[in-house]
């Protein structure tokens, strides 16, 4: 299965520019279904870059995250063949982890 | 282009939908009757290809009245319902021809 | 409740009381029929409407009209919510059936950079056929289960060969069989006819107020609107192919929806289709 | 109490190292707090805050001091929301020595959004898409030099995006 984790990084030199999109429901506990019952909370905690050993960025969310998370940032340092190491945990416990290279 | 309505048909909606709810009966066989006859013209709107689906949550209204036993409520909605499949009947209809007058040329 | 029955028949009514009073209108003689006529028309009616719309933009439907909403599509389109459908559908695109077959073979050109030929007519049946229709038809000659019109894996098939073939312009053709134009003219006819409890007709949201606000959405214009089909819609949080649009557009309405792609729904995307022929294919699209 | 720990989670980055804690420890805080501690030091999710209820409460469970408003701190917001399951928010500033930003939406059931933790050597930039209930105020808080700025503005929602 594919990674639920996509990311763009690019390096100008100095920074290096970073966007992910993670495919998850992000459901806040606050919506109903189509039956009028409430769907349960299920939503992204944690998110965390990586590079070189070290966390460029850390994200801590809650249900009020837009369905299928977006973020972008940007980092010093960073060469084009680096590796960025993405993973994030849900309110369930599940998790995805990935790496993606500097391009 | 835009139907905007005028003021004088507002009035004579309000003069019918007084009109029918204040006709709508009591017992179980007015409200078969009321029902069946919205049903038949809601088919016919189906044949038209145009039903609406207020027709069909009416009917579903009236059907649940009845099912609760309350048959003045059942064929006030079921009359209703063929008042509202009516109205998609002769939408359709007239819709035959006057479609052309919004169309851009 | 006495109150809310008497609304729903006083709207029943009302548009009974509209058709009544507009039937004294001159009705159209019924014309000939002229696609190219037709099509010239369109494209004045939206451009003239907009003079400040680049033709090509027309595509983007609501996001060519207003400021605010272009730069929210803009940062959108950085990193857009179909990339995910648009990666299922490239892997299921290029994924053998059980016998062995693929979806390339169904299609001319391997069915890359083909988007912009569908809806096409196809002589032999006397019939339209959209890319969704072809798509479950080569699944079921291929001994698969045909997928729901309006859905997942639909909408992630039709994306990836939609954006195979972004930039190329709709290349709408109608062949010289009367069985086209019939199919042409029922289309345009469902186009402009006003059907559901609203009284509305597609042109009415699409021809008369696009960039305006319906409720809280910008309408987007019927010129180039197919274009940018599948779509992801915020309001629906997911994907939605040309089915989905037509049958959720019926049902806004009060309209009971056809079945997705009954006969007059593909002639409706045939007709859409050859009036905006000329701009390029967008889509996937991101809509709000 | 509450002081030590803002003056923690303020700092936490320069006192991770093992020897903080176990000071902390030594102090005798008690086990709530010690979880705290710990939590700020392992980044732990701040599941308290998310569940506040008005702008204040997010910032106290998560900060314990107040935000001065600064023209420093950029918001990039549109006026009103294609749809407010996606509203695209994006913060900038020239503010020295970020250490975290985070984002509130007044309106939400649940007013905190999401928390930003920026180390060095990270600019002090984000953008994401989130989600509004109805029209309301968001606003960013930027921490920095171990003080609290924010920006806020009103973005207007006409379709909401947590159900209905």
């Amino acid at each position: 299965m594919a990674s639920t984790i996509r990311v763009r990084a690019t390096s100008s030199g100095e920074t290096t520019e970073v966007q992910a999109l993670i495919q998850h429901p992000m459901d806040s506990g606050f919506v109903k279904d189509s039956k009028g019952e409430l769907i349960p909370p299920h939503f992204i905690q944690q998110l965390t870059f990586e590079h070189d050993g070290k966390t460029v960025f850390a994200a801590d969310w809650g249900g009020g995250v837009s369905k299928d998370p977006y973020v972008k940032f940007a980092f010093k340092g960073g060469k084009k063949g680096d590796e960025l190491k993405i993973s994030w945990v849900d309110n369930k416990g599940a998790t995805d982890t990935t790496t993606a290279k500097i391009q | 282009m835009r139907n905007l309505m005028p003021k004088s048909a507002l009035v004579l909606i309000l003069v019918a939908a007084g009109a029918i709810s204040a006709s709508a009966a009591g017992s179980e066989d007015d409200f078969k009757a009321a029902y069946a006859a919205a049903e038949a013209a809601n088919k016919e709107a189906g044949k038209l290809r145009n039903q609406w689906t207020t027709t069909a949550n009416t009917l579903a209204a009236a059907k649940k009245a009845a099912d609760a036993g309350d048959f003045d409520k059942a064929t006030a909605s079921a009359k209703e319902a063929e008042a509202l499949a009516k109205a998609s009947i002769f939408q359709a209809t007239s819709e035959k021809t006057r479609w052309r007058e919004m169309e851009i040329r | 409740m006495r109150l809310r029955s008497a609304i729903t028949l006083a709207s029943a009514a009302l548009a009974l009381a509209a058709l009544t009073l507009a039937s004294a209108l001159p009705s159209g003689a019924a014309d000939k029929v002229d696609p190219v006529a037709d099509a010239k028309a369109f494209k004045k009616f939206f451009t003239d409407k907009f003079p400040k719309v680049k033709f090509e933009d027309f595509v983007n439907g609501p996001y060519s009209m207003n400021e605010d909403l272009y730069r929210q599509w803009q940062e959108k389109e950085q990193f857009p919510p179909y990339e995910f459908s648009l990666e299922m559908g490239k892997e299921m695109f290029s994924k053998p059936f059980k016998n062995g077959k693929t979806y390339a073979d169904c299609f001319p050109n391997g069915g890359i950079g083909i988007r912009q030929n569908y809806p096409l007519f196809d002589e032999k049946e006397g019939k339209v056929i959209t890319l969704e229709l072809a798509l479950n038809r080569c699944r079921e000659a291929n001994g698969e289960q045909p997928y729901s019109y309006v859905r997942d894996e639909m909408a992630a098939l039709t994306a990836y060969m939609a954006f195979t073939s972004r930039g190329k312009l709709m290349d709408i053709k109608i062949p010289n069989d009367p069985r086209a134009l019939a199919a042409y003219e029922n289309g345009k006819e469902y186009f402009y006819t006003r059907r559901g409890q609203l009284n509305f007709s597609c042109a009415t949201c699409h021809v008369q107020s696009p960039g305006e606000r319906i409720r809280a959405e910008i309408l987007a214009p019927a010129l180039g609107i197919v274009n940018a089909m599948p779509i992801y819609r915020s309001e629906w949080s997911g994907m939605g192919t040309t089915s989905r649009r037509f049958t959720t557009c019926n049902s806004q309405i009060r309209g009971v929806p056809l079945s997705p792609q009954d006969d007059e729904y593909r002639n409706v995307e045939y007709y859409l289709s050859y009036v905006s022929n000329g701009l390029p294919i967008s889509g996937p699209g991101a809509r709000p | 109490m509450s002081t030590m720990d803002h003056d923690f989670s303020a700092t936490r980055r320069v006192i991770l190292k093992g020897a903080g804690v176990l000071t902390l420890v030594g102090l005798g805080i008690v086990p709530l707090d010690l979880t705290r501690a710990f939590a700020a030091a392992n980044d732990k999710y701040p599941e308290e805050a998310f569940k506040q209820k008005s702008d204040a409460d997010v910032i106290k469970a998560l900060y314990g001091k107040t935000a001065e408003p600064s023209d420093k701190v950029k918001m990039d917001a549109p006026e009103i929301a294609e749809n407010g399951a996606v509203v695209p928010i994006a913060v900038s500033t020239t503010l020295a020595d970020v250490t975290s930003i985070a984002f509130l939406v007044s309106e939400n059931p649940n007013v905190l959004i999401a928390k930003y933790n920026i180390p060095a050597g990270t600019l002090p930039n984000v953008a994401n898409r989130i989600k509004m209930a109805k029209t309301s105020n968001v606003t960013v808080l930027v921490e920095a030099g171990g003080k609290l700025y924010s920006a806020v503005k009103e973005v207007k929602v006409t379709v909401g995006g947590c159900g209905g």
